[in-house]
């Protein structure tokens, strides 16, 4: 597992060919990237500045990937984020799952990121137009992380 | 006395990003919360019951019940919007 | 839509470079890399051939990934799939998948995976320290590939 | 003529990769699969019914009443396991 919190960009390429040496029986590699938008609920964004909670954000990133090795069968997995100032188009988060199989490295993935949108301690602030403006949570972000709960209790 | 943090809008909102407080007589999130509250209208509405923040202690989610005790590190945020 | 079926090797970081030119509309890019394992089913594997059915791969790729847009607001799409021989820990398939918001990149990027792995014309055959053998289907597969089908007539 | 295709274990089972066949009587993928079970019982077991073959039409999955004309592709070929 590896999780880091930065200001620099990432590559996911070089993530990838990190996470996989040495390791021939991953069969499946699933990632996600979160980008900087231009336009956001119709305003156009200029500039994304990301906050943190120094100490809590890696805490909680790594609580959130040990939760998925719990749940799937990993051979690796990757968490980048960055904070500081970011501009339209850069790239904001990288989630890289491995697995044998598909299924795993795919809800993983997914799990991950419905996780980290809900509980790492990140927030955004928008320089539009028209001022600067934090950014609301979404309700669709909170469903999406109480389907994994639910998911979870329904097996039990 | 316990370190206490305010994140994003709150930070904003309240002016303050860091501060030292006793550990309140009721050693509870709640118990806090409520001494913060008296500080003015201000912070009275910032955190009223119902309002979306969240407060973690000791950099785990907490809830209300959560107990406190001196050294802790106490923050309070609105709800997490980061990836 | 890009699609290839190409027997050279691929860079992930230069195809979604190439996808998202110009485009800083997205937000949310989900992909999905397939390796060759070293092991399957319990057998060393030394060497992993692709065949396919040239001409019907691309159409089929391309059909895939139109059902795809059809159901899910994507902003750009590509799948390479090699073919030829390859080696343990060698990519054979890339999947990626931009769109504005994550749900539907990660939704389209397992559809287009799980119906791949069943309607794309593609046949693996392994060598192994006992022999060749041609890689049977597997169940699990056409599960996968069907719950899509039941969830779009759940929601008609 | 019909253009017919084997791929795969079919291809390396019957020894043949492609062939021209004249369009059966009965005009369709079920026609077609009669007559190749008739050339012995290599083909007939390899192309039983029940058996884990899918056949293509013109680079279309087809079924066992798709109708066949002159000059189509057809491709017999095993369940794909690519990805």
């Amino acid at each position: 597992m590896k999780v880091r919190v930065q200001a620099e960009d990432f590559d996911i390429s070089r993530e990838i060919a990190a996470l996989r040496t040495g390791n021939a029986g991953i069969g499946a590699i699933a990632s996600f990237i979160g980008l900087v938008r231009d336009m956001n609920d119709g305003t156009g964004v200029s500039t994304m500045t990301l906050e943190h909670y120094p100490g809590m954000t890696e805490k909680a990133l790594a609580d959130i990937v040990s939760q998925a090795e719990a749940r799937w069968e990993l051979l690796g997995c990757t968490v980048i984020h960055r904070v500081g100032e970011l501009k339209p188009a850069d790239q904001i988060v990288l989630v890289v799952v491995a697995s044998a199989h598909r299924l795993h490295a795919f809800q993983a993935c997914e799990f991950i990121m419905d996780y980290l949108k809900t509980q790492a301690p990140f927030w955004k602030k928008e320089l539009t137009a028209v001022g600067e403006r934090w950014v609301d949570s979404r309700e669709s972000d909170d469903a999406a992380a109480r389907r994994w709960w639910e998911q979870k209790k329904a097996q039990q | 006395m316990l370190k206490v943090l305010f994140f994003a809008s709150l930070r904003e909102r309240l002016g303050v990003g860091e501060e030292s407080i006793p550990v309140p007589a009721m050693a509870t999130v709640a118990g806090l919360l409520n001494i913060l509250r008296q500080r003015g209208e201000d912070w009275a509405d910032a955190l009223a019951e119902g309002k979306r923040w969240r407060v973690a202690v000791n950099q785990d989610m907490a809830q209300a019940d959560t107990a406190l005790k001196a050294g802790d590190e106490v923050a309070i945020f609105p709800p997490v919007t980061g990836g």
